[in-house]
C-alpha cells in the first residue's frame, strides 16, 4: 500500500530524515518509534506533504502506486483527511478552539464533497458516536475547550475517519493523556483496524505501545532507519543497540521513553551535531572503530533489518524480563 | 455577563468623570475672560460685564463646577461662546459628520490592514512583506496634517480627482437629513450620485487617517496571523484536506482575531485623535472642527464637550469589543461566566 | 537601515546640541529681500516668509520639537518606571489602586484629552509637554509593572530572595536593569510617537508659537505658502517623517537585540 | 478572491464618480461660492462685529443710507430716500414699496425698533450710534431721530445699521432671551439676497431677492453658497482650483500669485484689515519711559514692512488713513527709521540693556511679522524684545493687566466718514482696545467734540491735532498701512473693496463675466 524509498527531508542543507526506506502493507498496523528528534514525525507528515515551510522531501513515496512527491498540492489536498487521515497528539492545541466540535469534523466531508451542511453534521455526531463519545450530539455542539482530554482525542480520530480513510496516520496520538484513557484509545485504534481493514501507522515514543498492537516496529534515530522487523522479532531479539535500549525501558512497562535516557548515557545529537559514522556511536557500548568511521547501512540480521555494524546476537527480551 | 457589562459601564462613566473634572479644574487655571471676547470689539465695559454675568462667568469657581456637573448629567454641556448656541445643540448638528467619517475610517482601517497583513503574512520576509512594511511605516512616520496636505495637493489640486474638503461637494443637492450619516442619507433618498459625491467627500480624509494607523494595525494583525498560522490546529485542517484559503479565513483569521481586536482598541483612540486633526484640515463639519474653531476664540465648553464626548464613544466602542470577544472566541465565554 | 537611523539620530542629536555651529544662518534674523526662496546652495531648504533660512529654522527647531519631545517621553518613563515598580512590586491592595489609576488613563482617547489640557493651560510648549507627559506616563508604567511581575518570578530573583537580598537590592540590582531593557526600547519608539503628536497640538496652534522654529509650528505657519513654497511645507514634514522612521527602526533592533541577549 | 477586492473597487469607482461630478459642477452658473474663514457667531445684525457675520449682515438687510466706495463721503440713498437735519434731530423719508423677505411691508417702524434694540444690546455696530437718543415714528414713511449732541456723522454711520423687522422682533419679546437666540440663526431683512439655510459648520445658502428695490447688475448670481473653510491653504487652494469663486483672507502671497496666474485677475484697494499697529504699554516699564518708546518708534524698519507687503503698503503718519474723507495724513510729519535718534533717546531713557516683553494675538501673519521686525530693529540699538503669542483674548488680557509691553492690533472703525472712531476704542481713556493703556484728558475732549463741529475746515484743524497729539505720545508705532489684495477669477466681475470694512463681498454687485 505504501512504498517509501529514500526518504530525506531537509532544512537547507541539513537533513533531518536522511533515507528512509519502509513499507507499509494493506491492513498493517505499523509502528514508528523513536525519540523527539528522530524525524519520525517528519516522516510522517512527509507522506501528506504536510512538513513545516521550509523544508523540502526528496526521494519516493508511493501510496497506492501513485507517487506522492511528484503530486500537485491540490491533488495531494484531495487524498488528505479522504484516503489518508492523520491524528495528531495534544488534541486541545490541535483542534481549533473557535470552532464547535461538530463542525471541526463535518468540515472534512464538507471540503471534500461527500456531503453538505445538515448531511455533514448528521454524519459528525455518527462518527462521535462510532468513536465511543456519549452524548455525541451534545459534544458536537461543544467547543474543544469544553470537553475532556480523552474525548477530545476521540473526536481528533472520528475528524480523521469522517471520509472513511483507507490509510490513517496517527501522531503521538496517547501524548498527554493518562494510562486508562490512552489505553481505551489504544482499543479504539485496534477496533477501528479490525473493523475496517483500516491501515493505521502509529508514530510514538512511547514503548507501551509496541507489545500490545502493532505488526511491525520501524525503529528511528536521529533522522535514520536503526531498525525494522515484526513486532515479535524486534521485541524478543533486537539487533540495534538502540533498539535494545529502547527495549529496556519498554520493558518498565509503560514508563515514559524519558526513562531511555537513563539508560543510555548522553542525548540525542541535534541537527547540526551529527556524529561521523554510526549516528549512535557515542551512546553505543558497543562501539568500535569502525563505528565511528562509517555509517552503517541497514541489512538482513535474525529476522528484521538493522543497521548496525555489530549488530547484539543472542539477546533475548526474556533474559531481560528474567 | 450583565454583571460584567454593569462593571464596565459604570467604569466608563467614572471615566467621563474624571475627564470633565480635570478638564474643568485645568479649564480655570489660567484666567481669560471670554465675555471681552464675546462682547466684540467696540463694546463698553458695561457690556462686558453684563455677558460675564449672563453667562454666569462672576460666580464662584465651586458653583462653577457644581451648577457644570449638574448639567452634565442633564446632557447640558454649556453654552459655546462662539456659536452662542448650547453646545449640545451644537453636537448634535456636527456630531453624526465626526461619527460617520470614524467609522468609515475605521472600517477602511480594519479592511485594509487585514488585507495587508493577510499577504504580508503569507510570505514573512518576503519582497512584498518588506514592501509593506516600508509602506506602512512611512505612513505611519508622516505627521497626519501633514499627510493631509500632502493627499489635497496631489488628488485635489494636481489631479482633479476628489474634493479638497467639505462634507458634500459643494454644488450638489443635499439628501434630507435621517439618520444624519451622509452615505445612509443618501442611499434611504435613492439618490446613487449624492451617495458616490459623499463618499468622494469621505475618501481623503479617510486616507490621511489609515495610512497613519496602518503600520501598527498591520504589524499587530500580520503577528497574530503568522503566531496563528504556526498553531497545530492549522497543521490539522490541512491534514483534513481543507485548501489554503478555507485555512485562512475560517482556520486563522477567526483565531486571529481576538489579538487583533485588542490592537484594534488602542488604536480607535488615536483614530479618535487624528480625526479631530483632520477635519480642521479638510474643512469636515464635526465636533473636532467645531471645538478648533472654539479653543481659538478662547470658547472652551466645546472643547470639554469633545473631550467627554470621544470618550464616550471610545468607552462604548469598548464595551462593544468587550460583548464581541467572547462572541469571536468561545473560550472568553466561560472566562466571564 | 538600523545604522542609517543611528547617523540619523546622531545628526539631529548635534542639531539639537549645538545648533549654532551648524545652521549657517540665524533661525529668527528677517531677510525679507530674500522671502520665500526656492532650495539652492545658500538656501538647502530654501526660506520662509520672512526670508529665514528653512533649514536653519529646522536645525534650531530640533531643540523644540525632539527636545520636548525626549523630555516628555522620558519623564514619563521616569515617572512610569517608579510608579510600575512600585504597583508590580508593592502589596496587592496598593498594586490594585494604582493599576485603577492607570486603567482610567487607558478609558480616554489620551491625544484629545492632551488637547482639552493643553488648550485648557494656554497655548505654549510648556502647556503641551505638560499635557503629553500627563497622557504619556500610564502606558509606561503598565509595561514596567507587568515586566516587574514576569522578572519577579525569574529564578535568579527567587534565588536572590532566599539568599536574603534586601527588596531595595532586589529590585535595583535583579528586577530592574531587565526592566530597563524593555523600557529603553518602549522610549526610544515612543519618541517618535511623541514627536508626531508634539507637532500636531503645535500644528493646531496649542504649542510652540512663532518665531519659535518648532516643525510643527513651520508646518501651520508654512500652509499660507502653500502654492508658493513648497519646500517650506516640504522639509518640516520630511524631518518629522524621518525622525518618526528612525526611532522606529532604532526601537526594533533594540527589540531584537534584547530578545536575543536577555538570560534566561 | 479576497474581501478588500470589492473594497478597492468601489473606491475606484468613487475616485471616477466623483470627477464625474467635479466635471458636472460646472453646469451651474448662477451659483456663487464665497470661502469665508471663519463661521459667523451670529447672524443678528445688532451682533455682527467680524468680517464673516458682516457678509450676512451686509447682504440680507439693507441700511437707511448708502456711501459711494470711491468717495465715501458721498451719502447715498438707500431705504431713506431723503433727509434733513437739524442739530441733534434728523427727519428721514423712507422709501415706500419694500418688503421683508418674509413678504411684510417695511415702514417707520421697523427702523424705531430696529435702532432701539441695537442700542439695547449695546453690541456690534452700535458704537457707530450711541449717541442716538429717541427714534420717533413721524408716519409710516417718516422717522425723527434725535441725538445727545450734534452728530455730523450720523447719516454716514447710519449706512452700517442693519433695518430688522419690527414684527419680528416684537414677536420674540416676550422669549426669555428677547429673542437673542432666534435672531443669531434667523436673519429676514429687506436686502438683496435671502438667508436660506444654515448648515452649521458648513455653509450659509442664499438666494438672490428678485424683488430687492435695488438694481442688481446684468447676470447677477441666484444662488450663493457662504461656505465656512478654516485653512487659509485650503481657501486658496480652492480658489485657485476652481472649487470657489472668492475668498475672503487668502494670504498675501498666494494672493498676488493667485492674482497673476491665468484665468484670475486682482483688485486692489484700501480697507480697514491688518494694519499692524505696534501699542506700547505706557504702564509698564520698561515701556512707560517716553524716551525709551520714543526710541522704538525711531528705530523700527518701516521698509522691511513695506517689503513684506510687496511694495503694496505705506507707513503711515498719525491714526487716520489718508483716504478717510477729512484726513490730515498729508499734513503730519514722516515718520520714518532713525538709529541715530533712537540710541540718542535710548540713552536719554537711561535704561541700560532693557527687556521688554511683546504678547500678540496669535492667527495673524502680519501681526506675528511686525513683532519679529520690532524685535529685529530694537536689536540693533540694544533692546531685547521677547515675542509671546497668545490668542486675542490672553494678549489683550496681558498688556492690560500689565503683563506685557506690547500688543499688535489692528484697526476697527467701520464708520465710511467718521475718523473720530480711529481714537475711541484705541487711544482715548477706558477704550476697549486702548492697549498702550494710554490717557490724555486734553485728546478725550477734543475727540469727543469733533463730531458736533458742523465746520469742516475747523473739524479738520482738530482732527490732525488730535492725531499729533497721538503720534506725540510715541504710544503706536504704526507699521505700516498695506493696501489689499483680492484675486479674482477672470469669470466673476463686480468685486469692489469697501473701505471701511474688512475684506468685504456686496453679492449684489457681482455678476458672471
Amino acid at each position: 500500500m505504501l512504498q517509501i524509498r529514500d526518504l530525506s527531508v531537509s532544512f537547507g542543507r541539513r537533513r533531518a530524515v536522511d533515507g528512509v526506506s519502509f513499507d507499509v502493507e494493506e491492513g498493517e498496523f505499523f509502528l514508528v518509534i523513536g525519540e523527539s528528534g528522530s524525524g519520525k514525525s517528519l516522516t510522517g507528515g512527509a507522506i501528506l506533504g504536510l512538513n513545516p515551510s521550509g523544508s523540502t522531501r526528496t526521494g519516493s513515496i508511493r501510496f497506492k502506486g501513485r507517487e506522492m512527491l511528484e503530486l500537485p498540492e491540490r491533488e495531494l489536498r484531495h487524498l488528505r483527511g479522504d484516503q489518508i487521515g492523520i491524528v495528531y497528539q495534544n488534541p486541545l492545541s490541535a483542534m481549533n478552539p473557535v470552532i464547535r466540535v461538530g463542525d471541526q469534523i463535518a468540515e472534512s466531508i464538507i471540503v471534500h464533497g461527500k456531503g453538505s451542511g445538515r448531511a455533514a453534521a448528521t454524519r459528525a455526531i455518527e462518527l462521535l458516536e462510532r468513536v465511543h463519545i456519549p452524548d455525541p450530539a451534545r459534544v458536537a455542539q461543544a467547543f474543544p475547550h469544553e470537553i475532556s482530554g480523552g474525548m477530545r482525542q476521540r473526536a481528533m480520530i472520528a475528524m480523521a475517519l469522517a471520509c472513511g480513510p483507507s490509510l490513517l496516520i496517527a501522531d503521538e496520538p496517547t501524548t498527554a493523556l493518562d494510562v486508562t484513557i490512552k489505553a481505551q484509545i489504544l482499543e479504539l485504534f485496534a477496533e477501528l483496524r479490525r473493523e475496517r481493514s483500516l491501515t493505521i501507522i502509529l508514530i510514538t515514543h512511547d514503548m507501551g505501545v509496541v507489545t500490545q498492537l502493532a505488526d511491525r516496529v520501524l525503529v528511528m534515530y536521529a533522522g535514520k532507519v536503526a531498525e525494522v522487523g515484526p513486532v515479535e522479532t524486534i521485541m524478543n531479539q533486537p539487533a540495534h543497540p538502540y533498539t535494545k535500549a529502547l527495549m529496556l525501558s519498554g520493558a518498565m512497562s509503560d514508563a515514559p521513553f524519558k526513562s531511555v535516557l537513563q539508560v543510555i548515557p548522553g542525548s540525542a545529537p541535534t541537527l547540526d551535531a551529527r556524529p561521523l559514522g554510526c549516528r549512535f556511536n557515542p551512546r553505543c557500548a558497543y562501539a568500535q572503530d569502525d563505528c565511528r568511521a562509517t555509517m552503517p547501512s541497514l541489512r538482513p540480521i535474525a529476522g528484521s533489518l538493522a543497521a548496525c555494524h555489530h549488530p547484539l546476537v543472542g539477546f533475548r527480551h526474556s533474559e531481560l524480563v528474567a | 455577563m450583565t454583571v460584567f457589562l454593569l462593571r464596565r459601564v459604570g467604569w466608563a462613566i467614572l471615566v467621563l468623570f474624571v475627564v470633565a473634572t480635570l478638564t474643568f479644574v485645568l479649564s480655570h487655571v489660567v484666567p481669560a475672560d471670554p465675555a471681552a471676547f464675546l462682547a466684540g470689539q467696540n463694546a463698553t465695559a458695561d457690556t462686558v460685564a453684563r455677558i460675564r454675568a449672563e453667562y454666569g462667568l462672576d460666580q464662584p469657581l465651586l458653583i462653577q463646577y457644581l451648577s457644570y456637573l449638574r448639567g452634565l448629567l442633564h446632557g447640558d454641556f454649556g453654552i459655546s461662546l462662539r456659536t452662542g448656541r448650547p453646545v449640545s445643540e451644537d453636537l448634535a448638528s456636527f456630531l453624526p459628520a465626526t461619527l460617520e467619517l470614524l467609522f468609515f475610517s475605521f472600517a477602511i482601517y480594519v479592511a485594509t490592514s487585514l488585507f495587508l497583513a493577510i499577504i504580508a503574512a503569507k510570505r514573512p520576509g518576503g519582497r512584498l512583506d518588506s514592501g509593506i512594511r516600508l509602506f506602512t511605516m512611512l505612513g505611519s512616520g508622516m505627521p497626519v496634517f501633514w499627510l493631509g496636505m500632502a493627499l489635497q495637493f496631489l488628488f485635489f489640486y494636481k489631479l482633479g480627482l476628489l474634493p479638497l474638503g467639505g462634507r458634500f461637494p459643494l454644488r450638489a443637492i443635499a439628501p434630507p437629513t435621517v439618520t444624519g450619516f451622509l452615505l445612509v442619507d443618501t442611499l434611504l433618498a435613492g439618490q446613487p450620485g449624492a451617495f458616490l459625491s459623499a463618499l468622494s467627500c469621505l475618501i481623503l480624509p479617510s486616507a490621511a487617517i489609515v495610512l497613519n494607523l496602518l503600520a501598527v494595525g498591520t504589524r499587530m494583525s500580520r503577528a497574530a496571523l503568522i503566531s496563528e498560522s504556526g498553531k497545530q490546529y492549522v497543521r490539522t485542517a490541512r491534514g483534513k484536506g481543507v485548501g489554503p484559503r478555507r485555512i485562512l479565513y475560517r482556520h486563522v483569521l477567526r483565531n486571529a482575531m481576538t489579538p487583533i481586536l485588542a490592537s484594534t482598541s488602542i488604536q480607535f483612540g488615536y483614530m479618535i485623535s487624528w480625526v479631530i486633526l483632520v477635519e480642521v484640515i479638510f474643512d469636515w463639519p464635526g465636533i473636532g472642527l467645531y471645538a478648533y474653531q472654539s479653543f481659538q476664540v478662547f470658547d472652551y465648553a466645546p472643547v470639554v464637550a469633545l473631550a467627554l464626548v470621544s470618550t464616550a464613544v471610545f468607552s462604548i466602542i469598548n464595551v462593544l469589543l468587550d460583548i464581541l470577544y467572547p462572541i469571536i472566541d468561545p473560550r472568553m465565554r466561560s472566562l466571564r461566566a | 537601515m538600523v545604522v542609517l537611523s543611528w547617523l540619523f539620530v546622531l545628526m539631529l542629536v548635534c542639531f539639537a546640541v549645538a545648533p549654532s555651529l551648524i545652521a549657517p544662518r540665524n533661525p529668527v534674523a528677517l531677510d525679507i529681500l530674500h522671502r520665500l526662496q526656492p532650495p539652492s546652495f545658500a538656501h538647502l531648504f530654501g526660506t520662509d516668509e520672512g526670508g529665514r533660512d528653512v533649514f536653519s529654522r529646522v536645525v534650531y527647531g530640533t531643540r523644540y520639537s525632539l527636545g520636548i519631545s525626549a523630555a516628555i517621553v522620558l519623564s514619563a518613563a521616569v515617572f512610569g518606571v517608579v510608579y510600575g515598580a512600585l504597583s508590580g512590586v508593592g502589596p496587592r491592595w496598593l498594586d490594585e489602586i494604582l493599576m485603577r489609576i492607570v486603567d482610567i488613563f487607558f478609558g480616554f482617547p489620551a491625544l484629545v484629552l492632551a488637547l482639552a489640557v493643553a488648550a485648557a493651560l494656554g497655548r505654549g510648549l510648556t502647556s503641551v509637554a505638560v499635557a503629553l507627559s500627563l497622557i504619556w506616563w500610564p502606558g509606561i508604567a503598565r509595561l514596567v509593572r507587568g515586566e516587574v511581575q514576569r522578572i519577579r518570578e525569574r529564578p535568579h530573583v527567587e534565588a536572590a530572595r532566599a539568599i536574603g537580598v534586601s527588596p531595595t537590592s532586589l529590585i535595583w540590582r535583579h528586577i530592574l536593569p531587565f526592566v530597563m531593557q524593555e523600557v529603553n526600547v518602549r522610549v526610544t519608539t515612543d519618541i517618535g510617537y511623541a514627536l508626531v503628536a508634539v507637532t500636531a497640538l503645535s500644528f493646531l496652534g496649542l504649542g510652540a508659537q512663532s518665531p519659535t522654529p518648532e516643525w510643527g509650528l513651520l508646518i501651520r505657519d508654512s500652509q499660507d505658502y502653500f502654492g508658493s513654497a513648497w519646500w517650506y511645507l516640504v522639509f518640516p514634514g520630511v524631518m518629522i517623517m524621518a525622525t518618526t522612521a528612525a526611532c522606529s527602526i532604532i526601537g526594533d533592533s533594540l527589540a531584537s537585540h534584547r530578545e536575543s541577549g536577555v538570560a534566561p | 478572491m479576497l474581501p478588500s477586492k470589492p473594497c478597492l473597487m468601489a473606491l475606484a469607482a468613487g475616485v471616477m464618480l466623483a470627477s464625474g461630478v467635479t466635471g458636472a459642477r460646472a453646469a451651474d452658473q448662477k451659483l456663487f461660492v464665497w470661502a469665508e474663514a471663519v463661521e459667523p457667531s451670529t447672524v443678528d445684525p445688532a451682533k455682527s462685529d467680524v468680517n464673516q457675520e458682516m457678509t450676512i449682515a451686509r447682504n440680507v438687510f439693507d441700511h437707511l443710507t448708502n456711501f459711494d466706495l470711491d468717495h465715501p463721503d458721498h451719502i447715498l440713498p438707500a431705504l431713506a430716500t431723503s433727509w434733513t437735519e437739524d442739530g441733534t434731530s434728523w427727519t428721514f423719508k423712507l422709501r415706500d414699496g419694500v418688503a421683508f423677505h418674509n413678504g411684510q411691508a417695511f415702514d417707520a417702524n421697523d427702523v424705531k425698533a430696529t435702532i432701539e434694540r441695537d442700542l439695547r444690546i449695546g453690541q456690534g455696530q452700535s458704537y457707530l450710534v450711541g449717541d442716538i437718543k429717541t427714534v420717533t415714528v413721524l408716519d409710516p414713511h417718516t422717522v425723527k431721530i434725535e441725538t445727545a449732541k450734534p452728530d455730523v456723522y450720523l447719516a454716514a454711520n447710519l449706512s452700517r445699521i442693519e433695518i430688522m423687522s419690527a414684527k419680528d422682533i416684537a414677536a420674540h419679546a416676550a422669549d426669555s432671551d428677547h429673542g437673542d437666540s432666534y435672531f443669531s440663526a434667523h436673519a429676514d431683512g429687506t436686502g438683496p439676497y435671502k438667508m436660506l439655510s444654515w448648515t452649521r459648520g458648513a455653509q450659509i445658502d442664499l438666494e438672490r431677492n428678485k424683488s430687492w428695490w435695488g438694481q442688481f447688475p446684468a447676470k447677477p448670481f441666484d444662488h450663493v453658497i457662504d461656505r465656512f473653510v478654516t485653512q487659509a491653504s485650503d481657501r486658496s487652494r480652492g480658489l485657485e482650483g476652481g472649487e470657489y469663486d472668492l475668498a475672503n483672507f487668502v494670504p498675501r502671497d498666494e494672493a498676488v500669485r493667485i492674482g497673476k496666474s491665468k484665468g484670475f485677475y486682482l483688485v486692489e484697494g484700501n480697507n480697514l484689515w491688518a494694519w499692524p499697529a505696534i501699542y506700547l504699554n505706557t504702564k509698564l516699564a520698561p515701556t512707560s519711559n517716553e524716551s525709551f518708546r520714543k526710541a522704538l518708534v525711531e528705530s523700527f524698519s518701516y521698509d522691511a514692512m513695506n517689503q513684506y507687503f510687496l511694495g503694496a503698503s505705506v507707513t503711515p503718519r498719525g491714526p487716520v488713513p489718508a483716504w478717510v474723507p477729512g484726513s490730515p495724513e498729508k499734513d503730519l510729519a514722516v515718520i520714518k527709521t532713525d538709529l541715530n535718534a533712537a540710541k540718542a533717546d535710548l540713552k536719554a531713557s537711561g535704561l541700560s540693556n532693557p527687556t521688554m516683553k511683546c504678547s500678540i494675538p496669535s492667527g495673524f501673519s502680519e501681526f506675528a511679522f511686525a513683532a519679529t521686525v520690532l524685535q529685529a530693529s530694537a536689536a540693533q540699538i540694544g533692546i531685547n524684545v521677547q515675542i509671546e503669542q497668545l490668542p486675542f483674548v490672553q494678549a489683550i488680557e496681558a498688556i492690560k493687566s500689565n503683563k506685557s509691553n506690547c500688543f499688535v492690533l489692528g484697526n476697527a472703525n467701520l464708520s465710511p466718514t467718521d475718523p473720530t472712531r480711529f481714537f475711541a476704542a484705541h487711544y482715548l481713556t477706558g477704550g476697549f482696545y486702548n492697549s498702550a493703556n494710554y490717557s490724555n484728558p486734553q485728546l478725550d475732549a477734543l475727540v469727543q467734540e469733533i463730531p458736533t463741529v458742523t465746520d469742516p475746515q475747523k473739524r479738520y484743524e482738530m482732527l490732525k491735532q488730535a492725531s499729533e497729539m497721538v503720534v506725540n505720545s510715541h504710544t503706536i508705532i504704526w507699521a505700516a498701512r498695506p493696501t489689499t489684495i483680492v484675486p479674482v477669477p477672470d469669470g466673476v466681475g463686480g468685486y469692489r473693496i469697501d473701505p471701511a470694512e474688512y475684506i468685504n463681498v456686496r453679492l449684489w454687485e457681482l455678476y458672471k463675466k
